[in-house]
């Protein structure tokens, strides 16, 4: 039945599901910050991701800056979007109880952000085209898509620089301290507002960058986002909360098993292949595939 | 204190709107105007193609306007159109609360119908429930003949005759030599991705042609490189496919990075957008993309509405000559009639013909269903070039080089 | 007189419609060991998180140093100088040893000194600096009971608030937490101290409150308290 | 007599509104239609709130429940189940509808309650409702695939009993979760929201509560699934299992306020009025006002209305 399966192509899928998985692993460890300090379930961030994406878009056409040089400004702006969006919209909600609240806002913050882009940018698809669109570098007889492979390293590069910034600076420490006890972290006066913002700015800087991988290989729309929200989610769960490399992991894993999935059995059920092992994950080991338990003290 | 007054402010605030529903009935100004409703996407995902639909309906309604109306014989004078919206929300649910709105709050006359067989389901069948004229484009001909509808009428291709289209194009364009043998046939899930899949595999059997990879294809997948390591796998030199604008550019960007070439791709619905083809550049040259309409049509006012569409969005397009001509000839029904009464339209578009539409002539049959046929236009430096109907003197079918050599 | 670092007057506190507190008054002397005891319930923790600013008083007034610390953020009193080892010690447990101990330092005032305190708790601990990259949550009770006080150290304050520091811990361990706090006290510090440990509390305190139901019900010199017969009756009875 | 006052003033209310389509033309009136759909949200807003007012669990599965139960009705319907004449508006066919929802959320609500905590709940639910969509999807003749199930809507005679069924549900939707809270298992249920430790150290067997919560919301979801179904007539992945069917409910609880009886019901009333009023004077960029709109009742109305009200009284 398989007789046409090779070694090289099955190390091209495998390379393909790993390319692949960094882009969900980008989303969740933004994810990871988000959710891991102030649990919220925040459906908007594939809206976020879009709307750099846009932003790319706008900047490419209108001032023709190259989408790997608008780096440092989306990512720039990204974060101090991430920040106002915490100090305008989640400063009051986060103190509540009520995990609810934290999820409508970011249901409504969804709703406007990708109504907002529909209206500006309408809702027809766009795409940056520039000349190494589509383009693929060839490696042992495998071919590896540039855009992706840009997308990959943007990924290592940025979780390796969030992982020393949490693991070298005092703030960094703050920021995995809160995630972990936010009473605790207040009696030694760390204050929630100032870690949450920190959290926030990264996790959309992270949304950022995501946008650009995004907007040089996929074509999008105001409504592409949603299922990297969703799939970012998965992402977490299978990689564990409170571990940067491990959202990043889980995001890798889950684009493996999709790339696999739907070679083997048919592409409809990629999906489901992934949200069933993200059920078994919930079942069997809720605290992530990749995290030691450690007891919690 | 202070909240309980917020709390009143509040119920206020809460009461006004359900006082607007309840008293918009607002009597109409009968015998005036011809009210037509029509919902359409405005939001959601399906909006690009819902604005078209709009402004296609907006042109029809302004030039049969220009023209002083249509002759109503009760009134005894030519009456003006006036066109209402609401919007679907490019959702079953939402189109049949769109409907009930259209009827009841602004009391149409008569509906022109929504975009895709996704929506025209539940449209139809509310519709049927207060017995109103539901006149529309793009629902498929199985579906429609299934749901015994009383009211509606449908002009549109079926899938089953368009998914003929490839088969003819291969035997009557392409030197024997020249003809595909690896096809592979990638199919949307979605009901027009399925009733297309089908149509494709029964003409294959007919024609002798067999599937070397036959893939459904999840709507906003984002990775295909599995199917094409498939299709690589099995040296597939034509492709098949239906799917979204966003999932087909991924798709032709894919497959030009896994260099997996092909001479023959035809698309359906995702390769026609303009999109494509600006999102694609040189590679959208080559592929071949269905539509319902071309502006080198020989029909009366096709250049001049292909010139108008150009103007506003610039852009072509091989759609909105279908969405045109379905108000067209609902106003065309509606003077036959001589009447803007249901029943009357109804009838008239029931065996009946309508001539010199912008679709050409059509002929509706005892359930209101008229077929146009499908076209097939190839892109070259972005224009969609219409080869199939083959035009006298018109464009010639090009077979695609490996990429490389383009 | 002496001097009153830490004051508290008239302190209502309730959750929701419950009231914890009912009017507490207590003062720490500067350099002095106080110990506030009672019974499970009586609101001895709820004290202490007022203090630190975690629960926002209805009513009464803290004052630190003759300054008014109510209603402050935690943050906030941390960076006045009171610093509080939490019941249950709520480290953070995926943190190494050492992280935790920076993170005590994070507060503005002692940020500077980072690396001078860390050097100094290594001193006072020399155990945690063996184990400085180990994750906090894989070590004993009482290493992390250890490394909570040095935490709390690391922000240089003026007062210690210990909640239960004993708790969960083995006999022998409890003498040496207890020796720990004296000698803590010896160096310089004042400490507020809460214990169901109420023996071993009295004996190491230079003075002593008892609560009950939310109120202060006796008060007095450790070692007088302990030889109190209704302190004894209550309380010690069921003491070994 | 005190605890009477608000059953006998619900039930007037219920027997008032039941009225209107005698009033008002069913088939020419806005208002039936609009209240028709108010009612649909009630029962499903009840649901929600059942499980995560009352017990303090997010589900973000209701959409699954509601599909299931359609998708129910629409087979039992198509394949003739019961040999009989009318499957419209059959009652048997509507309570299995509620059922077989019954046996997935118990299916899925006891593994992953008695192992999951809070947001890994919310997630696990919005995974099986995914798992069930891409299965309606790829099912085949069975579920029909991404057309779904296309039912004869030419039974459809008038909106009055599609009005009075959702009416009831609604009126049982309210009643089921007034009475739940009422009686021990609802004081069960309240002491899970506020402690779970605490509740089960009180010799409370959390797990059971829990299950019987959800199982009843997937049920009143199904009920209501069933009767959207008799007013569509075609059951479609795209039509039945889309997020907004969650979405909605949560967002009218949590605006309404949740844990409380009232608190959904105006959540309801008021969105749907909000939403039906804004398609149709905003049409176009009506989802831009929404989103403003529920971002600001989170941040300055975040306990919900019914505890503004509340707290002024």
């Amino acid at each position: 039945m398989f007789d046409y399966l090779t070694f090289g192509l099955l190390a091209q899928l495998f390379i393909n599901g790993i390319l692949f998985g960094t882009m969900y692993g980008l989303a969740a460890i933004g994810l990871s910050l988000i959710f891991g300090t102030m649990r919220i379930i925040f459906l908007s961030q594939g809206a976020v991701i879009i709307l750099m994406a846009y932003c790319c878009y706008w900047l490419f056409t209108l001032f023709k800056i190259d989408p790997y040089l608008s780096i440092p400004i989306i990512g720039l702006a990204a974060m101090v979007l991430g920040a106002g969006i915490y100090q305008g919209l989640f400063r009051r909600a986060v103190k509540m109880e009520d995990k609810n609240i934290t999820l409508l806002i970011a249901v409504g913050l969804m709703f406007l952000i990708e109504n907002l882009m529909a209206v500006m940018w309408t809702p027809n698809p766009r795409s940056i085209s520039t000349g190494y669109t589509s383009s693929s570098i060839p490696v042992g007889g495998l071919a590896i898509s540039f855009t992706r492979l840009m997308g990959f390293v943007m990924a290592m590069l940025s979780t390796a620089g969030v992982t020393l910034f949490l693991k070298r600076t005092l703030v960094g420490k703050a920021v995995r301290a809160a995630s972990e006890d936010i009473e605790a972290a207040r009696l030694v006066g760390i204050s929630p507002h100032w870690v949450n913002t920190i959290a926030f700015a990264i996790g959309i800087g992270l949304c950022g960058i995501a946008g650009i991988a995004l907007s040089t290989t996929y074509p999008f729309d105001p409504y592409f986002g949603f299922i990297f929200s969703l799939k970012a989610m998965i992402a977490l769960a299978l990689g564990g909360l409170g571990s940067v490399f491990g959202a990043l992991l889980g995001g890798i894993i889950l684009g493996t098993l999709e790339s696999w999935s739907s070679f083997f059995i048919s592409g409809g059920w990629a999906d489901a292949v992934s949200y069933g092992v993200f059920l078994l994950v919930l079942l069997f080991k809720p605290e992530g595939l990749l995290v030691r338990s450690v007891k919690k003290v | 204190m202070k909240s309980k007054r917020i709390f009143w402010w509040f119920g206020l605030l809460c009461s006004i709107p359900i006082i607007c529903l309840v008293f918009s009935n607002f009597a109409m100004a009968a015998g005036k105007e011809i009210l037509i409703g029509a919902p359409v996407h405005m939001t959601g995902p399906l909006a690009p193609d819902g604005l078209e639909l709009k402004w296609a309906y907006e042109q029809a309604v302004a030039d049969w306007n220009k023209k002083g109306g249509i002759f109503i014989k009760s009134a005894n004078k030519k009456l003006p159109i006036r066109l209402v919206f609401a919007d679907d929300e490019s959702e079953p649910a939402k189109v049949a609360g769109a409907i009930e709105k259209l009827i009841k709050v602004d009391k149409v006359d008569l509906l022109l119908g929504t975009h895709s067989a996704t929506m025209s389901v539940p449209a139809i069948n509310t519709a049927e429930k207060y017995q109103m004229v539901y006149h529309c484009t793009t629902h498929w001909p199985e579906m429609f003949r299934d749901q015994k509808a009383k009211w509606a009428s449908v002009m549109f291709f079926s899938a089953v005759g368009a998914s003929e289209v490839p088969f003819i194009i291969w035997e009557t364009l392409l030197k024997k030599e020249d003809r595909p043998k690896n096809v592979a046939l990638l199919m949307e899930d979605s009901p027009d991705g399925q009733a297309f899949g089908g149509g494709f595999r029964s003409h294959a059997k007919t024609h002798g042609v067999t599937f070397a990879v036959d893939e459904p294809w999840a709507i906003g997948a984002k990775d295909y490189s599995s199917m094409i390591l498939k299709m690589k796998a099995k040296n597939v030199d034509a492709i098949l496919l239906y799917g979204a604008p966003t999932d087909a550019i991924t798709l032709v960007r894919q497959i030009k990075e896994a260099k997996l070439n092909v001479k023959y791709m035809h698309g359906w619905k995702g390769t026609w957008a303009v999109e494509f083809a600006q999102a694609l550049g040189k590679d959208a040259n080559y592929v071949i993309c269905d539509g319902f309409w071309s502006e080198e049509f020989p029909y009366p006012l096709c250049k001049e509405l292909g010139k108008r569409y150009t103007d506003k969005f610039k852009k072509r397009s091989v759609s909105i000559g279908a969405f045109y001509g379905t108000a067209q000839v609902l106003f065309m029904a509606i003077e036959r009639a001589k009447s803007y009464d249901k029943t009357a339209v109804r009838d008239a578009l029931r065996n009946a013909e309508y001539k010199g539409t912008v679709m050409g002539d059509l002929k509706f049959d005892e359930i209101g269903l008229a077929l146009f046929p499908s076209t097939a236009n190839q892109w070259w430096d972005g224009k969609q070039m219409l080869f199939y109907p083959p035009v006298k003197g018109g464009y010639q079918l090009k077979l695609a080089p490996e990429w490389g050599k383009r | 007189m002496e001097n009153r670092l830490l004051e508290i007057k008239d302190l209502h506190v309730s959750y929701g419609s419950v009231c914890a507190l009912w009017g507490v008054s207590l003062h720490v002397p500067e350099g002095s060991i106080v110990a506030l005891v009672g019974a499970n319930g009586a609101g001895k923790s709820t004290l202490l998180k007022t203090i630190a600013g975690m629960n926002r008083p209805k009513n009464g007034s803290i004052l630190f140093s003759g300054k008014h610390i109510t209603g402050l953020t935690p943050e906030a009193v941390v960076n006045a100088g009171i610093a509080m080892v939490p019941e249950g010690r709520k480290l953070f447990a995926r943190l190494t040893v050492k992280e935790n101990l920076e993170l005590g330092g994070y507060i503005p005032r002692a940020r500077p000194f980072i690396q001078k305190s860390l050097e100094q708790a290594y001193e006072l601990f020399p155990l945690l600096k063996t184990k400085s990259n180990q994750i906090a949550g894989s070590m004993s009770g009482g290493e992390q009971q250890m490394l909570a006080i040095a935490r709390s150290m690391m922000s240089r304050p003026t007062i210690l608030m210990l909640d239960e520091p004993s708790l969960g811990l083995s006999p022998l361990v409890v003498k040496m937490m207890f020796e720990l706090v004296e000698e803590l006290n010896r160096k310089g510090m004042t400490i507020l101290l809460v214990e169901q440990n109420i023996y071993q509390a009295l004996k190491i305190s230079h003075y002593a409150y008892v609560i009950k139901t939310g109120k202060i019900v006796l008060e007095g010199k450790g070692e007088q308290l302990l030889s109190d017969p209704e302190v004894q009756n209550a309380y010690l009875g069921t003491m070994e | 007599m005190k605890n009477l006052k608000p059953i006998t003033s619900v039930v007037l209310a219920t027997l008032l509104l039941g009225l209107i389509p005698f009033v008002s033309d069913s088939e020419k009136s806005y208002l039936v239609y609009f209240l028709f759909l108010t009612f649909c949200h009630i029962v499903l807003t009840q649901g929600w709130n059942l499980v995560a007012g009352y017990t303090g669990q997010v589900s973000l599965g209701t959409h699954a429940f509601f599909a299931l139960g359609a998708y129910t009705t629409a087979m039992i319907w198509r394949a003739d189940l019961f040999s009989w004449e009318n499957y419209y508006f059959d009652p048997v066919t509507m309570i299995l509808s509620g059922l077989v929802p019954v046996i997935f959320a118990l299916a899925i609500g006891i593994p992953l309650l008695s192992k999951l905590h809070g947001d890994y709940f919310a997630l696990g639910t919005l995974g099986f409702g995914e798992i069930l969509k891409v299965v309606c999807i790829k099912g085949g003749q069975f579920t029909g695939g991404p057309i779904g199930i296309m039912l004869p809507s030419s039974v459809y005679t008038t909106m009055r009993p599609h009005y009075w069924t959702a009416l009831f549900l609604a009126f049982l939707a309210t009643g089921v979760v007034y009475f739940m809270t009422k009686s021990r298992v609802g004081l069960a249920l309240v002491a899970i929201s506020e402690d779970e430790t605490a509740a089960s150290s009180s010799g409370i067997y959390i797990l059971k509560y829990k299950v019987l919560a959800f199982a009843i919301s997937a049920f009143l979801s199904g009920l209501c699934g069933s009767l959207y179904a008799y007013y569509l007539f075609q059951v479609s992945p795209e039509g039945f299992l889309i997020l907004r069917w969650t979405l909605y409910p949560v967002l009218m609880c949590v605006i309404g306020g949740s844990g409380t009886v009232v608190g959904p019901i105006l959540g309801s009333l008021l969105m749907t009025a909000v939403f039906t009023v804004t398609s149709i004077y905003l049409p176009g960029i009506h989802p831009i006002f929404s989103g403003i709109i529920i971002i600001l009742v989170m941040l300055f109305m975040p306990n919900g209305i019914i505890r503004l009200w509340k707290k002024g009284v």
